[in-house]
């Protein structure tokens, strides 16, 4: 199956009052067609800024997308994201790439009604007029769960609660049907009922769309349930990539044990908390060793010295790691 | 929604009744009205038979409690130098001033929020750079000054503008023009930083990941929104350019009502002084209130608030 | 916890926020009922979990037990005081053993205070001696949770957000209280730092002795660190009972549903999972429903739930419901909801 | 930031570029410029501009010839700016300069008052005077018609009388100095006045007539809306704040006149305005400037500048009524000193370009009995610590001194000046610093006499005599006065009563000299004043106290 | 665990307590990034160094009168000469002199006016904010009806009252500008009242008085320095319109002095007016420049935590 995201050696730096930034250190993906990966990781690991990059979204200045490539091939069309002009960016976005974004509340427009904003994507893309826009738009709604979407159609944001918004979102990402929905962190300001909803929600608009989904979160219990690969990511880079089943039985980078111990079991007796100590890496740094290193337990003077790559260790299972957990030593043949 | 501007309407008028106390006491303390308004070379009696004429002789309570009783009926006494009642004098020259204000306001926000919302859009880049240094400069140089180099340019010079009234359509050119310089200085930087705020607004991202161009962005999203943010200034400046435009109705001889509170402080026609302090407040008290009624019309959030 | 002591004692508490306003005389149009009645105890070292979706009242909870809220109504005793007869300079002098540590990390700090008079306030007020002694104090909190005392003059902007929480919870526990509310003190965290908090907070419970009144919405952490568990629902308590018998024998179906919400780490137990997903979400406070309160989304909801408020009390020893539902047989409804 | 801020800077240096572009005309005319206007024969008028430079080299420069040709019949509109907004354009109300100046254009008076202050008959042909002094009986012109069609007579003045004493009025006073106005016949009036007063003949031109009829019709508020009299122009509309629209009266009842079919008063407060909209042919007339302003439109064809004195006498007054008791200043040397101690001439020069008069006493060069054998005091430093010496004040002494604000022109500088030369001697400020006070707040004080031992002021007078001046500065019980002295009270009293025009001159050259060596006051100037007109205006003459009659102007057709 | 030998982790580096020195160089390194802050800022510092020291910097003193060489056009210009850069007035008062000492009197008028104004609102703010509910309503009452009268009452009442001097100008300033720093140290207040550490603070049993000083005040001096900066530039503008009215004192322009002569002073004598109106602008000009600066570098929600 060909890739419908091809991404390799992202790099994207934000130039702030502080220093430069190194917010994405060749980062290195893919993305299947219909597929969901999720991407993990705490924040300022560059989860949202990868995506972000890809569509042009950062905001410049300060930021600056400085190198890599990440071919976009849907069937129809090859092209590289990154080398793309504005204009032509603004036809894959929402056209073939649709945005779920985190906060619902402040990512719709306070101004403008909710049927609108779904209708404006349809009229962009789909060169639909206002009144074949409308009635998608209420049709959209209706698949989304919002009862009554006719009058709702003309309601704006603050008369809906939290949920209601994040379904507004989900709208608007998948109005023109695009091959890849991006969501990021859509469910963390939301209630554990909700994020429920939402998920459930999501999940059945994939099946019928045949979208690939990109889950960003933190929360691995979140893409445990619903994603078929799992990218972990720490300091601005890829550190492990698996499917899920087997980046849960057998996480390899000691970054993604560290964040699986952290979470407490929902059954049997309590055992201390795994934690990882120490804080996240400073990106004012250039990352010239393993991000990681500062907090590893399993650190070693290479960690120190060298950047470690993402290896294939097993079938689709790739680290970033100089030391063999399994063997309890480092790597030899890296 | 009603209820909110009806207390709002009630507030207001609160408001003008501690105006009318506050500038009647104030005007008082200025001293003796009798011996400011009377001709230097009148004898003594008739100093006295105007202040018996006038009711000044009177203690000041009944002075206020009279000027509070016709104040509620629209009389706001009479000028001594026009002997007519303030309020038809202000009336006659009310459409003028409405009228420059209103143009200046127009000129200045046609002007100021497109360079805003280019520089907002653009921080840094050459079209930002002289807009802003172009609102520095309507800020930094006096409306009078300005008003003076037009009327030198453009009437003297050129003969293209009249160099003053307002005797035909085109006469409103160049007070408007003065009038207007000082907001558009205001306008430009505020549309800017609005617009810059806004830019960084969530919504405003995923606005960007729909794909809407940016001239959609700016038209559809940018432009609501950074209107909330400058209705309050833009009513501000427009009670000031009612109120505060006396330099340049004076310069210009434009028959409005600056021109006539210039000349009444000249003469020192306090009951004159007294009406216009309460007119132009009204103003200002007016003015806010639309201010609420505007933002209730047009952000959906007060509309349907709570 | 062997021991059964009861610390504090809230009996009844009621907050109610009145909805006031208009134009020129403020008129009372009703009231947010944030807390409804709510009644719990906490013994000595123990913690007890106060969980629910946002909106339920379990942060105006904890403040009104503490008092930064004065409750409507109802009672707080800590160690048999009844701290809502207390006045202001009473209240003050009881401070030092009840504390609280806040949510938002960054917010809490005075960003204009370096870290030395963050921690050393609470002490300084209370005049916990000279400048000296105090200094050495929080070289010894910064010590005990875990941060570089070399730091003490730094700002807290200077600090990534797992350290500002240790310097929150520094200053809590200045002045050696011996219950603490701690108001959803790891929701602002990433995973990893909140791991530490929750071992750290774990640790100093040992050490100390605390007693903590533990709110958060994240169901996993609250059964990691609380011996009883709290489920509160647009400001009443659903259900309260130890933490084993509420994760494993949940009798309300709002905590049945609440629990099944929780995704866990694991994607074959997470497949194989049935939810409950409830429709809708929290009613507004200020309409709240009729009767039960959980009624609008309760897929068991029939018609005396609409009508009558159910009672709160004692199903099983040891566990508190407040369902018609659970009244009728309590047990017999679980096994139908979770798989 | 930097780029933006370099481009602020150029962009105000731009503004500025426009300020810049004026000293090198600045430094060429950078010389003492005396403009003359003078009409040469009958037939043609010739402007005549002499420019003296300061090599004293002459030149005579033509401006413009234009074509005298009065036209037969009043035609055109003539267009004059006027510095405020008048508040009434009744005779009794009118209450300055410029609004009796539009005043002045509808209505007629009883008496005229020519150029050189002599009265000649108006709608009064001739007159009487009783022996007591007290009784005028007047013989009134017939067939005089008002604007309106009503026909002039003796009931129309004591109308006029009437209205005028009406306490509404701003000038009532005026009208109430006649005890009773009767009706002898159809064409006759007896006037009597409580004393004889030398000045009350004149106060009769400014009486302009009422329609009876008409009055009695509309009231006082009707009246003041839409004035009707018998003056060569009629009212025709009043745009407040805007214009003031006059229209030629066909029947007026001087033959030929008036000369211009519309008048339209236009007012602009600001002079710059004023100067601009003359030079761009907007307006025909502008008054009230001072030389550099005049100086702006020096070489320009189209308009021309008028200039004269001003009677209107500035002066540092002393008091010896209430502050100044005790001062030195009550000793006439130190008076004196004070009056050496200042050149004028050189504050003239600096401050007015040299357009002023020096002042020599109360009674100006333009008064009845002015002595011009009196010559200014000279500026004599010397002599002034002299005489402070010989006063006791050898090292000087500290004083009061108060000035008013955005009175007059120029005047705070003036007062700064004058306290740099009184300085020079030894005499120094209390405070340190002139009090410099709000003009209202200034009139205030001084009517309750409150203001400091020394102080700046000016008085105009309108008639020609020095009466008033010296009557409202000078005795006691007058409001504004801070100065008594017996003898001079004696000499003002016998000027007050003497009703002999001849005999009253003699009092005046008494009064002058009187003054002149017992100074109650540091004399200064009389500033002279500027109007700039277009160049097609005919005929216009401003008189020194700043009025005019437009009935004679007209416009010239070559353009 | 495999023990090695670890550097010291990024991040984890010893504190350095800032000096002096340091701390220069951390606000020359935000100047620098922003160049119209820095050029303010330079402009800024030239102005206080003239004011203090005018006495030395100027030529001649600014009130001396020398009717001989009145009215000399700049230096550079035919007729002007060196012992009067800038030229003199019609008074023959040096123009140069008169902006220096004029830079003394604009300064004075602008950091009294804005003191007066910030104490006065602060005082205002800090109780309506502070005491909330009817205080609160009655002093925003009053803060609104003050606003509602013209600025121009305020003139002619304290000039009819009080006379003209500089004291008084610095008054007027401080009585109508005061609403505004009222409005925004209550806007202030309400934020930081309900801002965690102050809650943190309640619940540690603080004081209101400690709450107040400790807490409040620290946290309102950011924004408003930087509302004072933006009017002390408007202070600075309208302070030459006004300047008739504090007459002696040696001001820039004297606008209000040459009345309405003004405009022909510009045309005739425009050394007179153009560089002390040039003065007045680049003196607005820098307080506005950084204004500007001040409120990216100290508001809080603008600042760069370090990450």
């Amino acid at each position: 199956m060909t890739k419908i995201l091809d991404v390799n050696g992202l790099v994207t730096r934000f130039y702030s009052v502080d220093g430069v930034v190194h917010a994405l250190n060749e980062v290195q993906f893919d993305l299947e067609p219909g597929e969901t990966l999720g991407v993990v990781g705490e924040s300022g690991s560059g989860k949202s800024v990868t995506m972000m990059s890809l569509l042009g979204l950062i905001p410049k200045p300060p930021g600056r997308v400085e190198g890599g490539t990440a071919v976009f091939n849907d069937g129809s069309d090859t092209f590289d994201l990154l080398k793309l002009s504005e204009k032509e960016l603004q036809e894959v976005r929402g056209g073939k790439v649709g945005f779920i974004f985190q906060d619902p509340i402040s990512s719709l427009n306070p101004t403008m009604t909710i049927g609108k904003q779904i209708a404006e994507s349809m009229m962009t893309h789909l060169q639909l007029g206002e009144s074949e826009a409308r009635k998608r738009t209420i049709n959209l709604l209706q698949q989304v769960g919002i009862a009554d979407a006719e009058r709702r159609y003309d309601s704006y944001p603050h008369e809906f609660s939290g949920g209601m918004r994040q379904r507004v979102m989900i709208a608007i990402a998948v109005a023109c049907e695009p091959a890849i929905v991006i969501a990021d962190e859509p469910t963390t300001a939301l209630d554990v009922t909700v994020q429920a909803q939402i998920i459930e929600l999501t999940q059945r608009l994939q099946k019928q769309m045949g979208m690939a989904v990109v889950w960003i979160t933190h929360d691995l219990g979140v893409v445990a349930g619903m994603a078929d690969r799992v990218l972990v990511m720490y300091g601005g880079t890829v550190v492990e990539s698996a499917l899920v089943d087997d980046l849960y039985e057998n996480p390899q980078h000691p970054y993604t044990i560290g964040l699986l111990g952290a979470i407490p079991k929902m059954e049997g007796e309590d055992e201390r908390l795994v934690s990882i100590e120490g804080s996240p890496p400073d990106l004012l740094q250039p990352l010239t060793y393993c991000p990681f290193a500062s907090r590893c337990p399993f650190v070693f003077q290479r960690c120190w010295k060298e950047r470690p790559l993402l290896i294939p260790i097993g079938k689709n299972h790739d680290t970033a790691c100089f030391y063999d957990v399994e063997r309890g030593a480092p790597r030899d043949h890296v | 929604m009603q209820r909110y501007l009806l207390s709002r309407l009630v507030q207001s008028f609160l408001l003008l009744l501690g105006v009318l106390i506050v500038v009647f006491f104030m005007i008082r303390l200025t001293g003796d009205p009798v011996s400011l308004m009377v001709p230097k070379e009148a004898p003594a009696e008739v100093r006295e038979a105007f202040r018996e004429a006038n009711g000044f002789n009177r203690p000041l309570y009944a002075q206020f409690f009279e000027y509070l009783l016709n104040a509620f009926q629209l009389d706001l006494g009479h000028s001594l130098k026009f002997r007519q009642s303030n309020l038809s004098i202000i009336m006659e020259r009310l459409p003028s001033t409405v009228y420059l204000a209103t143009i200046s306001l127009f000129l200045a926000i046609v002007i100021a929020v497109p360079i805003g919302i280019i520089g907002g859009f653009n921080p840094g880049s050459a079209a930002d750079t002289v807009g802003r240094a172009f609102g520095l400069f309507g800020q930094t140089i006096p409306g009078f000054v300005f008003a003076l180099y037009l009327i030198l340019i453009f009437a003297v010079r050129l003969g293209w503008l009249p160099s003053f009234g307002r005797d035909f359509w085109y006469s409103v050119i160049l007070p408007a023009t003065a009038l207007s310089i000082g907001g558009i200085g205001q306008f430009v930087r505020l549309t800017r930083s609005a617009v810059l705020e806004i830019r960084n607004e969530d919504y405003i991202r995923t606005a960007r990941s729909k794909g809407l161009s940016k001239m959609a962005i700016g038209a559809r999203h940018v432009a609501r929104n950074a209107a909330l943010a400058l209705i309050s200034v833009v009513t501000v400046q427009y009670s000031y350019m009612l109120g505060g435009s006396i330099y340049i109705e004076s310069i210009f001889a434009w028959p409005g009502l600056g021109n006539l509170l210039q000349g009444a402080i000249v003469d020192r026609d306090f009951p004159l002084i007294q009406a216009l302090a309460i007119v132009f407040s009204f103003f200002v008290v007016t003015l806010n209130l639309l201010t609420d009624v505007i933002y209730a019309v047009i952000d959906p959030r007060i509309r349907y608030g709570s | 916890m062997s021991n059964e002591q009861p610390i504090v004692r809230v009996e009844n508490l009621k907050k109610y926020f009145p909805i006031s306003g208009g134009f020129l005389f403020n008129r009372h149009h009703g009231a947010v009922k944030a807390v409804d009645d709510v009644s719990f105890t906490i013994n000595r070292g123990e913690t007890l979990g106060l969980v629910g979706e946002s909106g339920c009242g379990k942060s105006t909870t904890g403040r009104a037990v503490l008092q930064l809220h004065k409750p409507t109504a109802g009672h707080v005793y800590f160690k048999d005081i009844d701290l809502t007869t207390l006045n202001t300079a009473q209240l003050r002098e009881l401070r030092p053993q009840v504390q609280m540590i806040f949510q938002d990390s960054v917010a809490s700090l005075n960003p204009r205070h370096s870290v030395n008079k963050i921690i050393g306030e609470p002490l300084r007020i209370n005049n916990a001696g000279s400048e000296r002694e105090v200094h050495s104090r929080v070289i010894e909190l910064m010590e005990l949770v875990g941060l570089n005392p070399r730091w003490s003059k730094r700002f807290p902007h200077e600090f990534s957000g797992g350290q500002r929480q240790r310097i929150n919870i520094a200053r809590a526990l200045a002045l050696n209280p011996s219950f603490v509310v701690c108001d959803e003190p790891i929701s602002a965290l990433d995973v990893s730092i909140q791991a530490q908090v929750v071992n750290l907070l774990k640790e100093l419970q040992e050490q100390l002795g605390l007693t903590y009144l533990f709110i958060a919405h994240d169901l996993s952490m609250v059964r990691h660190i609380s011996h009883k568990v709290a489920v509160m629902y647009l400001g009443k308590v659903m259900e309260l009972t130890d933490r084993t018998t509420l994760f494993e024998r949940p009798l309300h179906p709002y905590s049945q549903s609440l629990i099944s919400a929780v995704p866990l780490p694991n994607p074959k137990l997470e497949r194989k999972r049935r939810r409950i997903i409830l429709q809708g979400e929290v009613p507004s406070p200020l309409k709240a429903p009729s009767g039960c309160v959980f009624h609008t989304r309760c897929p068991l909801a029939y018609d005396r739930c609409r009508t009558e408020v159910p009672e709160y009390r004692e199903v099983r020893p040891g566990q508190f419901v407040a369902c018609h539902l659970a009244d009728r047989d309590g047990s017999s409804i679980i096994p139908a909801q979770i798989a | 930031m930097l780029r933006k801020s370099i481009v602020v800077i150029f962009l105000l240096a731009a503004g500025l570029l426009l300020i810049a572009c004026q000293p090198q005309t600045v430094e060429v005319t950078r010389v003492v410029t005396e403009t003359v206007t003078e009409t040469v024969t009958e037939e043609v008028a010739v402007e005549v501009t002499r420019v003296v430079t300061e090599t004293d080299t002459e030149q005579v420069e033509v401006t413009r010839v234009v074509e005298v040709d009065a036209p037969a019949k009043a035609e055109g509109e003539l267009v004059v700016a006027i510095t405020t907004f008048p508040n009434a354009i009744t005779p009794p109300n009118a209450a300055e300069r410029q609004a009796g100046n539009v005043t002045a254009q509808i209505f007629s008076g009883l008496v005229w008052i020519e150029d050189d202050n002599s009265i000649s008959p108006a709608l009064a042909e001739s007159w009487e005077l009783s022996d007591d002094g007290k009784e005028y009986t007047l013989h009134l012109r017939q067939g005089v018609t008002f604007h309106n069609g009503e026909t002039f007579d003796a009931q129309d003045v004591v109308t006029t009388w009437e209205a005028g004493k009406d306490p509404k009025n701003a000038y009532a006073y005026v009208y109430e100095e006649a005890d009773s106005v009767t009706v002898v016949d159809d064409y006759t009036v007896k006037i009597t006045t409580p004393e004889p007063d030398p000045l009350f003949l004149r106060s009769l031109a400014a009486w302009g007539v009422y329609p009876t009829d008409y009055y009695n019709e509309v009231g006082f508020e009707g009246f003041e809306a839409h004035p009707i009299s018998t003056g060569p122009f009629k009212f025709v509309e009043w745009v407040k704040g805007d214009k003031i629209v006059l229209e030629a009266f066909e029947d007026y009842w001087e033959e030929g006149l008036p000369k211009v079919a519309r008048l339209v008063f236009r007012p602009i407060p600001e002079s710059a305005t004023r100067l601009a909209a003359v030079q761009t042919g907007e307006i025909h007339i502008a008054t009230r400037f001072v030389k550099e302003e005049a100086d702006q439109v020096f070489g320009n064809s189209d308009v021309r500048v008028i200039s004269y004195a001003n009677d209107r006498s500035y002066y540092i007054a002393f008091n010896n009524l209430s502050s100044g008791i005790g001062q030195p200043t009550e000793d006439v040397r130190v008076r004196q000193a004070m009056n050496y101690a200042v050149d004028r001439q050189a504050i003239v020069d600096a401050l007015f370009d040299g357009q002023a008069t020096l002042s020599s006493g109360f009674v100006s060069p333009f008064n009845m009995g002015f002595d011009p054998a009196i010559e200014p005091y000279p500026y004599d430093p010397d002599k002034a610590r002299e005489l402070l010496a010989e006063a006791g004040y050898p090292d000087g002494f500290q004083i009061g001194f108060a000035c008013p604000i955005g009175a007059y022109p120029n005047f705070e500088q003036v007062c700064e000046a004058l306290s740099g030369y009184l300085a020079d001697v030894g005499i120094t400020l209390d405070g340190g610093e002139i009090q410099f006070m709000e003009s209202g707040q200034y009139w205030d004080l001084e009517a309750n006499k409150e203001l400091p031992p020394m102080f700046g002021d000016a008085w105009s007078v309108t008639n020609g005599e020095a009466l008033d001046r010296l009557q409202g500065a000078l005795l006691a019980e007058a409001s504004y006065a801070a100065w008594e002295d017996a003898d001079l009270r004696a000499l003002i009293e016998e000027a007050g009563s003497t009703i002999d025009p001849d005999a009253r001159a003699a009092v005046y050259g008494e009064i002058h000299q009187y003054m002149y060596d017992n100074p109650p006051f540091i004399y200064l100037y009389y500033p002279n004043v500027f109007e700039v007109v277009n160049s097609a205006v005919q005929n216009y003459k401003p008189r020194a106290a700043e009025d005019y009659y437009l009935k004679e102007v007209f416009l010239a057709n070559s353009k | 665990m495999a023990g090695t030998t670890t550097p010291p982790a990024v991040g984890m580096e010893e504190y350095v307590e800032p000096t002096w020195g340091s701390k220069l160089a951390y606000v020359w390194r935000l100047l620098w990034r922003d160049k119209g802050g820095l050029l303010g800022m330079i402009l800024f510092l030239l102005m206080v160094i003239t004011a203090v020291f005018a006495p030395i910097i100027a030529p001649h003193d600014p009130l001396e009168q020398n009717l001989r060489d009145s009215k000399l056009p700049p230096a550079w210009y035919e007729g002007g000469n060196w012992d009067y850069p800038l030229g003199t007035d019609r008074l023959g008062k040096d123009i140069f002199s008169r902006i220096v000492y004029g830079t003394r009197v604009s300064l004075t008028v602008a950091v009294f006016g804005v003191l007066i104004a910030g104490g006065l609102g602060l005082l205002a703010g800090l109780v309506a904010g502070f005491m909330g509910g009817k205080v609160d309503g009655a002093i925003m009452a009053g803060v609104n009806l003050w606003l509602a009268i013209p600025y121009l009452v305020f003139v002619v009442v304290i000039a009819s009252i009080l006379g003209r001097s500089l004291f008084n100008v610095i008054l007027i300033f401080g009585i109508t500008d005061s609403p505004i720093f009222a409005r925004v140290t209550r806007g202030e207040v309400l934020r930081i009242r309900q801002s965690g550490y102050v809650e943190s603070a309640i619940s540690v049993g603080a004081s209101t008085s400690r709450i107040m000083f400790d807490h409040i005040l620290p946290n309102l001096i950011g924004p408003l320095i930087t509302l004072a900066t933006f009017e002390m530039s408007a202070m600075i503008f309208y302070e030459a319109g006004l300047s008739s009215w504090a007459e002696r004192a040696a001001h820039w322009c004297q606008l209000g002095q040459h009345g309405r002569s003004l405009p022909s002073i510009l045309a005739k004598l425009p050394w007179m007016v153009i560089y002390p109106g040039l003065a007045i602008a680049i003196a607005s000009l820098a307080m506005n420049l950084l204004g500007d600066w001040l409120r990216d570098v100290l508001d809080p929600r603008l600042r760069r935590s370090r990450a």
